[in-house]
């Protein structure tokens, strides 16, 4: 079983995988990790900074000297906790609240899908600068507000889902045979409902980080530590851009390695479990 | 509305229907008709055959047995409990002795589920017996039904065939001993080839275990080779109602007439009869008046245009619903 | 028209609700005292507590929040904005709007007008080769720029063709003439259409793959109409559902990456007023733009709708 | 064809309205000095842009402004032309009544306002649209006399009545207002028309210099009968009337506002068609439009744009860096500033060379004090501590061993935590360089404090201030030109402690009082710079400051635009080039 | 390949000679070869019935023969239409043969026309696309074609959508788009499964009366012999991918040689029956094409077979009627055959599952 799905999700999915491994595992140990502190500036005596990337820092450094391979590994901590945090928080509830919606539909699923299409209809960024610059800014409040935000998108699909599979046959069946609607969504539908989620969870994570590097051009990220957004806004000045291009094209380029890894990843398991579907 | 002269009140009926009713609303305000007004009954151990075209209301019927959903009125006395009358747990506890079979046998086992999960979960709901003794049943149904426990114990829906599906669904619905089957179309997603095989297995189970069946298809002759008493269904109306032989030589009803001129025999030297009938169903949303069949009926008047025909009896245990009952025998000689 | 009417019924609930939901935030979370009065407002001097109690009535500050929203909602429905919460005077919010919104629109239409100038194209060819080498390239392609964050596209357009070639120029003049204006949306434009684009070919793609795959396709081509015409006037107009829909809705994620686009770029729309005026708490203006926008994305889709019902016979009522 | 006249001697000059109101209403004027790419047109420090310097003939060479400027040639000016200008930043709105005007501002107001006073080539105040100030015996009573016949753009004639419009509308302003009561008696009696020319200002206390008090926004007049029609129609702030050089034709808020010649302006020929203003937030922006020629002039703070613009040899650059200081500022009033040792052990633990060097990249000098070295005012003894960890971690101990239980108001905890102490950074944002700022202080910080981080926008940045609410914070202030215009920010006076003070650290020094009270009322520059440096060894003492850099203004023009320096007095005397990033453009041309 | 073009067409006599076809699609799990030397003919006027389940390759001959394929699809042998070779012929050749010489009737009326095209527009595009006709003409023809298939109001029907007509109106017109050019071969794939049992009995009733009307060809593909018993002059059975079994209908039904052919019959309920019959099933399931036996491919579920079937597949070979052809080692009738089903019927052992 597991063999198949080695070979039927393909090599690079399992690259995205190691990708996604390797800088999750970097951003968890990065504390003991040999790398520089983020925080030092290491200034060299009559050289200005920025630094170019050179074998003491691989990535080069910031206008403050400060090194930028250490700054990534650190910014990638706060935004797969943003990511993460801010998906779970869309699954928990999002993905209750379209199951329940799909399911009992009537009044509760008019109710539910109207608070979706409010939301979906809200331009999102807005309400998250709306949320973020009149609390405040810390990690917890910015990963809730976008997990918030992945209510609805996460909610829809599950509903959509859920409604696609309770006019399955095999729904009905559990139905004939007794099962109580706890039963029914528990063992029948989350089965299923589950895989095209967890899809959307990786896409949703990568949505989340996306996320963060707009609020952070807007000024809006996490106030303390390194994010990707924040790395990418200080080099993305004209003069930087132009005079220290590495500053801004370092974290863009793990941020977009990221965000594609999670897109691939989560597009091949829903088609890897798309075919199976279809019983091939 | 019926007084229903096709039930019959002295046999050991496992279930009656009365004059059952299912609407469904559109949009725009409008109601499907979908079943208006139908009555049988099935005794102890018959199989009752229901056939039509596509639209008649049979597959609605089978589920408004079931109240999936609840019919919007009429009578469904099952093993003496009016069906309609019981509450979420009691019905819940009901259909448990009713048992639905699918048209669609991949769609109707859950596809991220192994199949013998699917199969236990009925004796799970309702805590029968031990584990073991479950798993022991599970076990026997499956083998009963030509399935292999062990590979059914590690294997989802995908990796069977759809025959090998439809046992698996036919497994679920006996494991907890109903009295009553209702079969949808159980072979018409299959090739022909295998449609016989779950035929076969249907008719042995059904002497095995004694049950009771409703058997739903539109393929006539697939009815009559396993059904009691079949009766046809016309847009949400039974037509005509007798034991299949019976039926089959000699149609009362028009339509029931054009049914079986229609459907073409694998023999060349019968020939081919012309079915002098053109058209198809019209709408159940607003079903013409009188006789549902009158716009399309060779022998429609006046009186078919406005009075809706009622059941009688033209034989000992032949009914048809028509001002103006064929009485001519139709040659099906083999 | 029953339908219309129903239709109507749920945009107008939808707005009420939204707007509820950006006034109930924005009062709660949020004091605007200071942005009207300065310093003044955390003064404790009787003066200024005077001003205080002046502004709030000025501003109608000291009443329920309920009869707030009901009384702005009042003006806003007859057209009335009101005025910006400033510590400069009282100049009308819809002034700020007719200034600054059509910039935005400008931008976001080009933007998807741009998408979809190379979405339909582009789909269209790539179905044609289904699975062929071309294909695959192109989706490679549309999967790197969709997982490209609109900030970082934005980077590096304005690094290749702002910087490093100087096609076009990095700043926003609304003084310019019409036609130069247009030449400094495009980059911007391109921002948020390039991955726009490729979201579109993959859905279009898609579903002219399926199209290609139906009976009728077939059926097509059984009567002896040519590979080209068969693309162009069998498949695509019953493949376009997806795209439009997702057109429709995109609009308001478009929106929302239209604000760092602006930002990032400079020019001077509703993006970065709404960013200002929610860190000012103005909230006349961060109310009158959320309801722009989100007028702006339910008449989009509508026009959807009435798009569903031109291109396919079936959805007419 | 360029000669560069570095070092030319300039006496300081400066802008006049020490007020608070220019602060907090920075939300339109970008008085940020070193934000260089924030997204909306909002500045990042509230950067008092006031100051004052003694107008008396401070005439040793003491300023660090550098001109680059071709040489006086024989050509005569020519008419025509536009000159596009870049600016930090827009504001929203143009009356110097109510908006709080900051450099760039005040660029635009140059344009379509005249002054009553400017300040000459040596820093002196000279009348301009007044024909003469006049001081009583005890300097409390200023007697000044308007020109005849000059008339604003709408025909409505200049007269002591609209001196007294302006003056009581900046007055009864909120904002404008709050910087201007200090001086004056709240009553009527503060200005009083004397004669249809003539009007007579009463101060609270000796001033030695009132003329430099009207070289800025306080100074400009615009027409009553404008600032009348703006009260009630507050969009009128967008189209301003005034006096000056240019008349105002039309304003795009953010993008652009244009101004065209005034072709009978009293001072003489305007040879410039138009003008118009673009703000461009973006410092490295700006420098591209000037250097791709959509603009020909623009002025900057942004350090790295300075290095660019030095870079280049085609543009003619006004540098001075006697404006503003950058600083921490820390708030004396709550724990755990309240405590010197506190106070002394962030000084000691801030990384002043880092600074210097990632901040103000080698163009901005280091700062002790107010005062450049080459100000008669400096005090070469003083030092600014910082770069010393040892210390500060010394001073830490024995403030958490003695106070460390006490409660930091702002943070709800204690003093200290973990042996350091508890505090709270405020900056403005968002702004890229302040972050990098604050980050660069809390990594040296931390050997001895817990920080904790608050970006606010730049209006809550300075309410928080004003009202007391911080613990340190990031400011720009000081320099001002006639230096007791200062005083506001440092007298006990200004300390509220329910309320709003000017006093922003909260700090209370009788003997500073006294010091600078004394410096205001004296005319003899040298024995006035004595009694400053005594109060600036005072300042240096109470560590409520660290000083970090002198704020470098440059601003720059294009090759063929001529006459930058050219502006003269109705009197012919020449006046000063640039104060604090604006300049005058009343006869600049086009070559 | 201009040698394509219409001029000299078939009048009478052979049409279609298929010679040794094969198709094969690439699929991700390998090769799977849906149709396996199939050769066959039919003649002008002739109604020619491929029976087979699902997965026989009936519809994949059809379409093999009509060269409307994925582009997965790799086809062998030769396929002679008239005097013309069509294996080899590109798509833009045959376009031109497509709805004028030979046309097809798809199964599912309901998804086979285009949804958001009028039909008169459907019925037209052929007419203008192959005759060059004039949109006047094209649609008083499109008119006439409409009534030839009986539909009623064809003047207001032609300015109508597919999802406006029931399915059987759809079939209708799909016949009508087919018959347009007046067409000498007409593919009917499966044309009335997804109908119900009294319209199919009208639209086969449709399909031969036009087939008589213009001496028309007719390849009717279907699973079901019901349909063929009535509607076709040949027979060709298939199971995985082969034909099993040719013969003239009536020569069939009276003597069919195939075991799978006799199984088949057997295993389907019939209307002459009494109730409650006990009906034949064939054990097992179809062959998996991926992976097809050696041997005769209904060998493991045939009752006859033997060690030889099993090993070596048989080739068609023709009966005492040369017509009639089949491929089995121990047809119907055979000695072996005999001797199989008596032991079936002595109930010693039963064959063919192991």
């Amino acid at each position: 079983m597991s063999d198949t799905i080695t070979k039927r999700l393909g090599p690079l999915f399992w690259l995205a995988v190691g990708w996604l491994a390797i800088v999750s595992l970097l951003a968890l140990f990065a504390p003991w990790l040999p790398i520089k502190d983020p925080d030092s500036y290491f200034l060299v005596r009559g050289e200005r900074p920025p630094y170019s990337p050179s074998g003491t820092h691989w990535f080069g450094t910031d206008q403050d000297a400060r090194d930028m391979f250490a700054r990534i590994i650190y910014g990638a901590r706060v935004s797969l906790v943003i990511g993460f945090v801010a998906i779970a928080f869309g699954m928990v509830v999002g993905g209750t609240a379209g199951i329940v919606a799909g399911y009992l539909r009537g009044r509760t699923d008019k109710v539910v899908s109207f608070i979706f299409i409010v939301f979906l209809s809200f331009p999102s960024l807005v309400l998250a600068i709306l949320i973020t610059a009149l609390l405040d800014r810390g990690l917890v409040t910015i990963a809730l507000t976008l997990g918030v935000l992945a209510v609805a998108p996460v909610g829809r699909l599950a509903r959509a889902t859920t409604l696609a599979y309770a006019d399955r046959e095999f729904v009905t069946a559990a139905r004939a045979i007794g099962a109580g609607d706890r039963r029914i969504i528990v063992r029948e539908l989350l089965p299923n409902v589950v895989i095209p989620m967890g899809a959307l969870a990786l896409l949703g994570m990568a949505v989340a980080i996306v996320a963060e590097g707009g609020l952070a051009f807007l000024g809006l990220s996490v106030e303390k530590g390194p994010t990707w957004g924040k790395l990418i806004l200080i080099g993305a000045g004209s003069r930087e851009l132009e005079k220290s291009p590495w500053i801004a094209f370092g974290p863009i380029i793990v941020l977009f390695l990221t965000v594609l890894a999670l897109n691939y990843a989560g597009d091949r398991i829903r088609s890897y479990y798309d075919v199976r579907e279809i019983g091939l | 509305m019926t007084d229903a002269p096709h039930l019959r009140p002295d046999i050991d009926a496992v279930l009656r229907v009365r004059d059952l009713v299912v609407d469904f609303p559109m949009k725009k305000g409008q109601r499907v008709h979908a079943v208006s007004g139908v009555s049988f009954d099935v005794a102890r151990g018959e199989t009752l055959g229901i056939v039509g075209e596509s639209g008649c209301g049979k597959s609605t019927t089978g589920r408004a047995i079931m109240q999936m959903p609840r019919p919007t009125s009429g009578s469904v006395e099952f093993e003496s409990a009016e069906m309609t009358a019981l509450g979420r747990s009691d019905l819940r506890e009901a259909r448990t002795r009713v048992q639905m079979i699918f048209q669609d046998p991949i769609s109707s086992l859950n596809p991220r589920r192994r199949v013998r999960d699917s199969v236990l979960d009925p004796l799970d709901i309702w805590q029968r017996g031990t584990d073991e003794e479950r798993s022991d049943r599970v076990d026997a149904i499956l083998e009963e039904v030509g399935i292999d426990p062990a590979r059914a114990h590690d294997s989802r829906p995908h990796q069977f065939s759809g025959g090998q599906c439809q046992r698996i669904a036919i497994a679920r619905a006996l494991v907890l001993d109903p009295t009553l089957i209702i079969c949808d179309e159980p072979v018409s997603a299959l090739d022909v080839s295998v449609q016989a095989q779950v035929l076969n297995l249907l008719e042995d189970l059904k002497a095995a275990h004694g049950l009771t069946m409703i058997f739903i298809a539109h393929d006539l002759a697939v009815v009559k080779n396993v059904s009691d008493r079949v009766a046809v269904m016309y847009l949400g109306r039974l037509c005509e109602i007798a034991d299949p032989d019976r039926l089959y030589a000699r149609p009362a009803h028009p339509y029931t007439r054009v049914l079986l001129d229609s459907v073409p025999v694998p023999d060349p030297a019968l020939g081919r009869a012309t079915t002098g009938i053109s058209g198809e169903p019209p709408s159940p949303i607003a079903p013409p008046s009188g006789c549902r069949f009158h716009p399309r009926c060779p022998a429609a008047d006046e009186r078919c245009r406005v009075e809706v025909p009622e059941m009688t009896e033209i034989e000992p245990g032949h009914h048809v619903a028509c001002h103006h009952p064929l009485v001519t025998q139709v040659a099906i000689s083999s | 028209m029953n339908y219309w009417v129903q239709r109507l019924t749920a945009s107008i609930m939808l707005l009420l609700a939204v707007s509820m939901l950006t006034f109930g935030a924005m009062n709660l979370l949020g004091d605007p005292l200071f942005n009207i009065l300065g310093p003044a407002a955390a003064d404790t001097k009787p003066e200024s507590l005077e001003k205080v109690a002046a502004a709030k009535e000025l501003y109608h500050l000291d009443r329920p929040l309920p009869e707030r929203y009901v009384r702005w909602l009042g003006d806003m429905v007859t057209g009335d904005f009101g005025v910006q919460f400033s510590s400069t005077g009282q100049p009308p919010v819809s002034d700020l709007v007719v200034e600054r919104f059509p910039r935005s629109l400008t931008l976001l239409v080009m933007a998807q007008l741009l998408a979809s100038m190379i979405a339909i194209p582009w789909a269209l060819i790539t179905a044609a080769r289904a699975n062929r080498p071309a294909d695959r390239i192109s989706t490679i392609n549309s999967f790197l720029l969709i997982a490209m964050p609109n900030f970082a596209l934005a980077v590096i357009l304005k690094y290749i063709f702002g910087i490093k070639l100087g096609w076009f120029p990095l700043t926003f003049k609304a003084t310019d003439p019409w036609l130069t204006r247009i030449y400094q949306t495009f980059l911007p434009a391109l921002t948020i259409a390039l991955p726009a684009a490729a979201v579109y070919q993959r859905l279009l793609r898609t579903d002219l793959i399926t199209t290609l795959q139906e009976d009728f396709i077939l059926m097509a081509r059984s009567k002896g109409v040519s590979r080209r015409r068969v693309l162009l006037r069998h498949a695509l107009r019953p493949s376009l559902f997806s795209f439009i829909t997702v057109f429709g809705i995109n609009t308001g994620a478009l929106i929302g990456g239209s604000l760092i686009v602006e930002s990032i770029f400079r020019i001077p729309g509703l993006g970065s007023a709404i960013v200002e005026a929610i860190l000012r708490e103005d909230f006349p203006v961060v109310l009158a733009i959320v309801m722009i926008i989100t007028t702006a994305f339910v008449i989009v889709n509508v026009v959807v709708d009435i798009v569903y019902t031109l291109i396919d016979p079936r959805v007419r009522r | 064809m360029k000669t560069s006249s570095s070092h030319r001697s300039f006496r300081r000059l400066g802008a006049v309205l020490a007020t608070a109101g220019l602060l907090v209403s920075a939300c339109g004027g970008s008085d940020d000095n070193e934000a260089d790419s924030e997204p909306a047109a909002e500045s990042s420090e509230p950067a008092a842009e006031p100051a004052a310097e003694p107008a008396e003939e401070d005439t040793l060479g003491e300023t660090e402004t550098e001109v680059t400027l071709p040489p006086d040639d024989d050509a005569d000016s020519i008419f025509g032309g536009t000159l596009r200008y870049g600016l930090e930043a827009d504001v929203n709105g143009l009356n110097p009544s109510s908006s709080a005007l900051a450099a760039s501002g005040l660029m635009m107001a140059n344009a379509v306002f005249d002054t009553l006073a400017v300040y000459d080539e040596n820093g002196v105040s000279t009348p301009h649209l007044a024909e003469s100030f006049t001081p009583n015996d005890t300097l409390t009573t200023w007697t000044v006399k308007l020109r005849e016949g000059i008339t604003f753009h709408d025909g409505t004639p200049l007269n002591a009545e609209a001196v007294l419009v302006n003056f009581n509308a900046q007055r009864g302003d909120p904002l404008v207002g709050l910087a201007i009561m200090p001086f004056f008696p709240a009553d009527e009696t503060a200005a009083v028309a004397v004669d249809d020319l003539t009007i007579e200002f009463n101060v609270n206390f000796p001033i030695a210099d009132f003329g430099s008090l009207v070289t800025g926004q306080l100074g400009m007049v615009a027409s009553p009968t404008w600032i009348a029609a703006a009260k009630e129609d507050p969009t009128l702030n967008q189209a301003p009337v005034g006096t000056g050089a240019f008349v105002f034709d039309s304003r795009s808020e953010d993008s652009v506002t244009r101004f065209v010649r005034n072709e009978d302006w009293w001072g003489g020929d305007v040879y410039l068609d138009a003008v118009e203003f673009y703000p461009v937030t973006d410092g490295d922006d700006r420098n591209n439009l000037l250097f791709n020629g959509d603009l020909d002039a623009l002025h900057t703070t942004n350090q790295a744009s300075i290095l660019d613009l030095l870079d280049t040899d085609d543009y003619q650059n006004i540098i001075d860096d006697t404006g503003e200081e950058s600083y921490a500022m820390m708030n004396t009033a709550i724990p755990p500033f309240d405590d010197i040792r506190a106070r002394q052990a962030l000084a000691y633990a801030t990384p002043i060379e880092e600074y210097v060097e990632l901040i103000g990249l080698g163009v901005s000098r280091r700062a002790t004090q107010r005062f450049t070295p080459e100000s008669i005012n400096y005090n070469p003894d003083l030092v600014q501590v910082g770069n010393d960890p040892d210390t500060a971690v010394g001073l830490v101990a024995e403030y958490c061993a003695e106070r460390g239980e006490e409660t930091n108001p702002l943070l709800g905890t204690t003093t200290c935590t973990d042996g350091k102490i508890n505090i709270e950074l405020q900056w403005s944002g968002p702004s890229v360089v302040q972050t990098r700022i604050a980050e660069l202080l809390d990594e040296a910080w931390s050997v001895g404090f817990n920080v904790t981080f608050q970006e606010l926008p730049q209006d809550g940045h300075v309410l928080q201030t004003a009202i007391g609410q911080y613990n340190v914070n990031t400011w720009r202030q000081f320099g001002a030109v006639d230096v007791w215009s200062d005083n506001v920010w440092l007298l006990c006076a200004t300390i509220n402690p329910a309320g709003l003070s000017l006093n922003w650290p909260r700090n209370c020094d009788e003997e500073r009082d006294a010091l600078l009270f004394q410096a205001t009322a004296m005319s003899d520059l040298e024995a006035r710079a004595e009694v400053l440096k005594q109060a600036e060894a005072l300042i240096n003492q109470a560590f409520t400051y660290v000083f970090f850099t002198h704020t470098t203004w440059v601003n720059s023009f294009a090759d063929n635009v001529r006459g930058v320096c050219d502006h003269t007095s109705p009197e012919g005397v020449k006046m000063r080039c640039a104060v604090s990033g604006r300049t005058w453009l009343s006869k600049v041309w086009i070559e | 390949m201009s040698g394509l073009q219409t001029d000299g067409r078939v009048e009478q006599g052979r049409l279609l000679t298929v010679e040794n076809l094969s198709t094969t699609f690439a699929t991700e799990r390998g090769p799977v070869r849906a149709v396996d030397q199939v050769s066959l003919s039919l003649d002008r006027g002739q109604a020619l019935g491929i029976v087979g389940e699902s997965g026989s390759g009936k519809t994949v001959l059809s379409r093999s023969i009509m060269g409307l394929l994925p582009s997965t699809a790799r086809r062998e042998g030769s396929i002679r239409f008239g005097d013309h070779e069509l294996l080899g012929s590109g798509a833009v050749d045959m376009s031109k043969l497509w709805g004028r010489e030979m046309s097809m009737v798809f199964q599912n009326p309901m998804v086979s026309l285009n949804p958001v095209m009028r039909i008169g527009e459907q019925i037209a595009e052929p007419l203008r696309i192959h005759l060059g006709m004039s949109r006047r003409d094209a649609r008083a023809t499109t008119v006439r074609l409409l009534r030839d298939v009986r539909i009623p109001e064809p003047e207001r029907r032609v300015d109508q959508y597919p999802h406006e007509l029931s399915g059987g109106m759809r079939q209708r017109v799909m016949i009508a788009i087919t018959l347009a050019c007046g067409p000498t071969l007409l593919f009917a794939d499966e044309p009335t499964t997804a109908l119900d049992v009294t319209v199919q009995a009208q639209i086969l009733d449709l399909i031969a009366e036009q087939r008589e009307e213009r001496n028309m060809s007719v390849v009717l593909v279907t699973h079901d012999l019901g349909v063929v018993a009535g509607h076709t002059d040949v027979i060709a059975v298939m199971y995985g991918g082969r034909l099993v079994e040719v013969a003239p209908t009536a020569v069939l039904f009276a003597d069919m040689r195939m075991p799978y052919t006799e199984a088949l019959l057997q295993s389907i309920p019939r209307l002459d029956q009494p109730s409650h019959t006990r009906l034949t099933a064939i054990p097992g399931r179809p062959p998996d094409l991926l992976d097809p036996p050696r041997g005769c491919a209904f060998a493991p579920r045939c009752a006859f077979a033997r060690d030889r079937c099993r090993e070596e597949a048989p080739t068609l070979t023709p009966a005492d009627n040369p017509e009639h052809r089949f491929a089995c080692w121990y047809p119907v009738g055979s000695a072996e055959y005999l001797e199989t089903r008596e032991r079936i019927a002595s109930g010693l052992t039963i064959g063919g599952r192991s």
